[in-house]
């Protein structure tokens, strides 16, 4: 297959763009809702409007209402969400969500796939237990307690926790923290005594909740697949959030990167536009080099994971640190060579970096991918 | 016992007496500094008391003149000085831009009258100074600004816009690059000092991206300012400004001393350091790191014997801030979902995310990384062209 | 049965027939490459044969029309073959300047009679080609070259000076850029053709920081040149080696395929990887190298349909040899005191070092990394200015 | 103490930076002697001058006949040397060998000292054993035989070892490879029989021998210090040769520099010098940057090493991994700034890039001293 969009995925991509230029720009909703101190940290009108393109339901099978489509597909919808910084729960609930729930009963997809697809509900994704991601270690535990599951414990960096109607809670119900066996997924729903939010801004606006759960009683139908065989499916749901992210963060990158070539060829110092200066012309164009490299890494992983190749799973750390690494980059070198005025609140490319930042750590930063890559490489 | 041993003796016994127990601890943020001034509100009395006693000694500003307020120490004396508070902990009596910049511009530029006058205010921390450099045209160019004063005789009318301004909503006066000749672009700038409630001024905090607002944009409508307020000649500004620049670059790359580039690896792996790869980031920085406080020393040394190069100063700007934002970089990394915080009682405030976002403005500040990297090519290494 | 699934059973048996077995074995260094020529010592017969059999089907050129010495195939079929070349390790039967350099242009620029002359020369492997492109005033600016062409009615006098000509002492004929008019800086330049035999030239080889000595300063003195040698217009011979300059870049680059860029962190860790640090700049590494092999990819992907920027070539360059460059770092880091050996067994003549030093070459030949920066940074970012 | 050197060092300076020059130039020795492919890799007749000069024995005690001057002296001599490339066997000899030997017997010094400081002896320091820095792990073992020992294994990457009339090994006499304890280190002279050289020209023209000893006879003469608690002798070796290879390094990087920038005021190219371009001005100036800054930390680590300062190993490390890494960024700028004429033998900036690897490598390269940075802060 080669390495670039389908007619049909350049369609979608055109329409994606300029949708998400119109309703899911800076000023309009990332601002928007900023400013007004929103609790959800990103707005339920755009996100209807998400399930009226089709785009909220885009993953689920066709059985199931959904569009049946994959994770090319939903890059080109996170890299124009990434590039206009759109806030929504696009990641975690079309992407991460619905993943999750196709390994589930039919029952458990008709509870809550309906409400995903007509854009009235959220979905979040509980795995991680500490500030770093690390999902090797699953410590919270579910324990079978008549016909359901008491659920005991506690995770991070759950984002979008709180406005969720339904968390993905990987849990522990069999063998020791560290044991790839005895994990188990499951949907908690909102309402479920026992479970309660911290809820926290993050540097880039959006909300993440630490979540506790206190004897949370979880009915059998909570189960998402398997019991004790969960992590196949763990595994499926973070690959769809890191590439889902990797996608976002190119772009991110690119976005700042057109902001700031923009600004190159407008701003005058010492008698002449700053972009004819060779130093900023050669960083500038490292930086588009290696843009262009992540965004080549991201298809490619995409693409793999879309075919079930076996080495989709490497791919995607690959994609994810190398996203992260030439996005951290652009950034960085944005607010430099915005100078002064990159430094206030007032321009966009401080927004980008603040993304950039919260992008990059969510499920797993550079230093893990990288550790990966190593690892399944045999070293 | 030598002169020395003795001035540390008398040193050490009045700190022993006068300095708060209060102000032996360590500061712990922004609210625990003194900048004096006008309208400002001291934490405690211990910090007032601990300003004043030290201003009274001339300690506020210990190697200035006495006539100026200061207690007129020789280097090696002022070293004591600054041994001995560290000894106990001691907090700066007294931060000022008017310690700092103003105060060495006018030793070197200033009238008799104006340092007798102004030197004194700022030594006994009665009037807090903003700097008026940069505008919204004039970032990296400095030279090009367009704030103009029109002569009037016995004054300057002073109308434009200045902008980066710090602190300039709580500074009493200014000390301003102003141009008074549209002819001449280097010859043509004069430094004038006025008060900030002239008529006519007005300033207008920014908010930056870390959520704080510690610069302004400060306006000049018809401001009149009198010609004994000018340091050194008319149209000679530039040659304060730039002495100046020199002063504001040591501050801000850290080389006048700070621990702020002290290596991290060790102290990130109190809270548990899982990732390989991420400690061999951290490994290579203090690498870096390390080697760099050893050139801050070195520069010190060689500076004080007047072995430096003049333009060094734009060498450790830009080492410095690169690798302080390289550090909290990797600080945040180090952090992980933790560090993303914006407002968290955990994070005290989302300190870790607005510290970080605050280093960016290091290599922008002061002079660019990049006009830093202009002068070291230029004037250190002798590069041809512009 | 498609025509394509056909094409691979004939190509298939047509492989297994006629490629002998020394030729299914991996190049193992310089002497394994065929290059042809008029002086060329096959290392064996095998080797002899391969390339004769493969000419005479037109498969040293698969994908070059019938009449020029190629097998005219599609860019499908050119595929089919590549792969089953592939499939059994199939070694290139020929390699050279002609075939990727000059057959381009030719193909492109060349009048009928000179396609099918030097076309077929090329492909049978009959005469090998040097490139005379840089000067030694003219290196990353090329249009500045001074080696001059004299009109002579029918034919011209060169004189002047080449360097940089790889494998010059070894080839047969020579194409040259040559100015024809010293008034026009772009189009006062020729693209001449001509024999190395012919009297006037000579060659002089340079010896590398490797050791090896792969390329020439050139030396023309009034080399007769007759006016049939002109590939392109009079004075246009710009926009053919700008055209060339494409290829090149693309070949360098790695663009094409080759997998020196492989990941190196599994190959360097089976003789064991103790350091940390190492391990961890070995994984950075191999996140790019994975991350660039797709851009590979993409980039021929991209290019086949006509969707590659026409400048992207140059990214590639500069990315991909940056990358090798780095790679070799690392490997002599990992080979440790074993790979600063010079010349021993152990090493195989010195191999990891002089390779290590080969690959500095690589972002210097074929337009600097600086340039490349400057194509990009002006062709593609559209940035002001030079 | 001031970070600068002191009037008398000022005066060494002065004085070993012009005979450096005049004597130890590039085309003079280095040059020279691979063009004629000697096999000590160095010339005998300027070891002699080195002798004269009193360099040969600047670090040996004032009873033994030497100088006593410290590391930051012997660090003024490298500098020189690492400038001008001079092939030399003063780090290993009157460095490595001289601080070896300080920790030995009256007869000991006596035996090979005066040999050194007339500039007739030549030592070498037999540490690794494999291709990469590891002195943690010593197998080369010496067991006690008669009055003496009897030496068995091999080293490997031994600079000088041939030409050597000595080598200071360290070998193990009691405990497993690893230990801490149970290493002694002995002076094995060149004529000893049992040992055999596998003499190998490096990169930088150098020689360095893979040497085996089998059933090597020692007498208890050999011994230097303690048997068995050798390795703090062993450390402070190592230490002095990892910070004169630092200063050798960071006088290579500005040998490199130098004719660098110089090429930078000359060349010209798309009609103006190169040094004219932006993008050269900023990498040469954040190079300088790097070069001083790499100055500073091996002058301090000189100073904390002479004043026995606990700090003094760490900041070794640093100033170790900070010069290589500095040198290297010299050479590779220095190549790829002279372009097509840096690839060439004709002009001398390969000779650096080739000096630079050798040096980097020698007593631990940047890995294995980054490394160490962390362990020694305790993580």
């Amino acid at each position: 297959m080669p390495l670039f969009h389908t007619e049909d995925q350049a369609m979608l991509a055109e329409s994606v763009t300029g949708f998400m230029a119109d309703e899911g720009g800076i000023k309009k909703q990332l601002r928007h809702y900023r400013d007004m101190n929103c609790q959800d940290g990103f707005g339920h009108a755009l996100w209807k409007q998400f399930a009226e393109m089709g785009l909220t339901g885009m993953l689920a099978a066709e059985a199931d209402g959904g569009l049946a489509m994959g994770h090319v597909e939903a890059g080109i919808v996170l890299r124009e969400i990434g590039r206009n910084l759109t806030p929504s729960p696009f990641l975690t609930t079309s992407v991460m969500g619905v993943t999750a729930l196709a390994g589930g009963s039919d029952e458990l997809r008709g509870r809550w796939l309906p409400g995903v697809m007509a854009g009235d509900s959220v979905l979040a994704v509980a795995v991680d237990e500490g500030p770093k991601h690390r999902p090797e270690r699953i410590a919270c535990k579910a324990e079978k307690a008549g016909n359901g599951f008491r659920l005991q414990g506690s995770k991070a960096f759950v984002v979008h926790g709180a406005s969720a109607d339904a968390i993905i809670v990987a849990a522990r119900t069999s063998g020791s923290d560290t044991d790839n066996d005895g994990i188990t997924l499951f949907a908690v729903p909102k309402d479920a005594s026992g479970v309660s939010h911290e809820n926290l801004r993050l540097v880039d606006s959006a909300m993440a909740s630490n979540v506790t759960f206190d004897s949370v009683e979880l009915d059998g139908d909570c189960v998402i697949g398997e019991v004790d065989g969960g992590r196949e499916l763990l595994n499926k749901v973070l690959r769809a959030g890191r590439i889902g992210a990797a996608a976002e963060l190119t772009g991110v990158g690119q976005g700042a990167f057109d902001i700031t070539t923009t600004y190159l060829k407008t701003r005058k110092q010492f008698g002449q536009l700053i972009g004819e200066f060779q130093a900023l012309q050669h960083r500038a164009a490292h930086l588009y080099s290696e843009l262009e490299i992540a965004e080549a890494a991201v298809i490619k992983a995409q693409q793999l994971l879309d075919g079930n190749s076996e080495k989709a799973d490497l791919m995607v750390s690959v994609a994810k640190a190398k996203a992260a690494k030439a996005c951290n980059l652009s950034v960085r070198e944005g607010v430099q060579m915005h100078g002064g005025v990159g430094m206030t609140d007032e321009y966009d490319i401080g927004l980008y970096m603040k993304r950039d930042r919260s992008l990059a750590e969510f499920m797993g930063d550079q230093y893990y991918h990288a550790e990966r890559v190593a690892q399944l490489s045999g070293y | 016992m030598s002169d020395l041993d003795a001035f540390r003796a008398e040193i050490r016994a009045w700190l022993e007496e006068n300095c708060p127990a209060e102000m032996r601890e360590p500061v712990r943020d922004e609210g625990d500094v003194c900048w004096g001034g006008r309208n400002f509100k001291f934490k405690n009395e211990a910090q007032k008391t601990w300003m004043e006693r030290c201003a009274a000694k001339g300690y506020t500003v210990p190697d200035w003149p006495k006539p100026y307020g200061g207690a007129g120490m020789s280097p090696a004396e002022a070293k004591i000085w600054r041994e001995e508070c560290a000894r106990i902990g001691a907090r700066p009596p007294l931060s000022s831009f008017g310690i700092w910049m103003l105060g060495p511009a006018l030793l070197k530029f200033g009238t008799e009258e104006q340092k007798v006058h102004y030197l004194n205010q700022i030594a006994r921390g009665e009037i807090r100074w903003c700097q008026g450099y940069s505008e919204p045209g004039s970032g990296s160019d400095l030279v090009s600004l367009q704030t103009f004063g029109e002569d009037k005789g016995d004054h300057w009318v002073v109308n434009g816009q200045k902008i980066w301004t710090s602190y300039a909503d709580k500074a009493d006066w200014i000390f301003c690059l102003v141009r008074t000749d549209k002819a001449n672009k280097y010859q043509g700038i004069s430094f004038l000092l006025f008060d900030m409630t002239t008529p006519g001024v007005t300033t207008k905090p920014i908010k930056l991206i870390s959520g704080n607002s510690p610069f302004c944009e400060t306006f000049f409508d018809n401001v009149v300012v009198p010609k004994n307020q000018i340091v050194g000649e008319l149209n000679r500004g530039w040659d304060v400004a730039k002495y100046l620049l020199g002063h504001e670059r040591e501050m801000i790359s850290g080389a006048g001393g700070g621990d702020r580039l002290n290596a991290i690896g060790a102290i990130v792996a109190r809270n548990g350091l899982e990732d390989p790869i991420l400690r061999a980031d951290l490994a290579m920085f203090d690498v870096d790191a390390l080697a760099y406080a050893c050139m801050g020393e070195k520069f010190l040394d060689e500076a004080k014997v007047g072995r430096a190069h003049p333009a060094q100063p734009n060498m450790m700007k830009y080492a410095g801030t690169e690798l302080n934002k390289r550090r909290h970089e990797l600080l945040m990394s180090a952090g992980g979902a933790t560090a993303l915080e914006w407002e968290s009682e955990r994070t005290n405030g989302g300190s870790p995310s607005r510290s970080w976002l605050r280093t960016k403005a290091n290599s922008i500040e002061g002079g660019t990384s990049e006009v830093m990297l202009n002068v070291v090519a230029k004037r250190i290494l002798e590069l041809p062209g512009a």
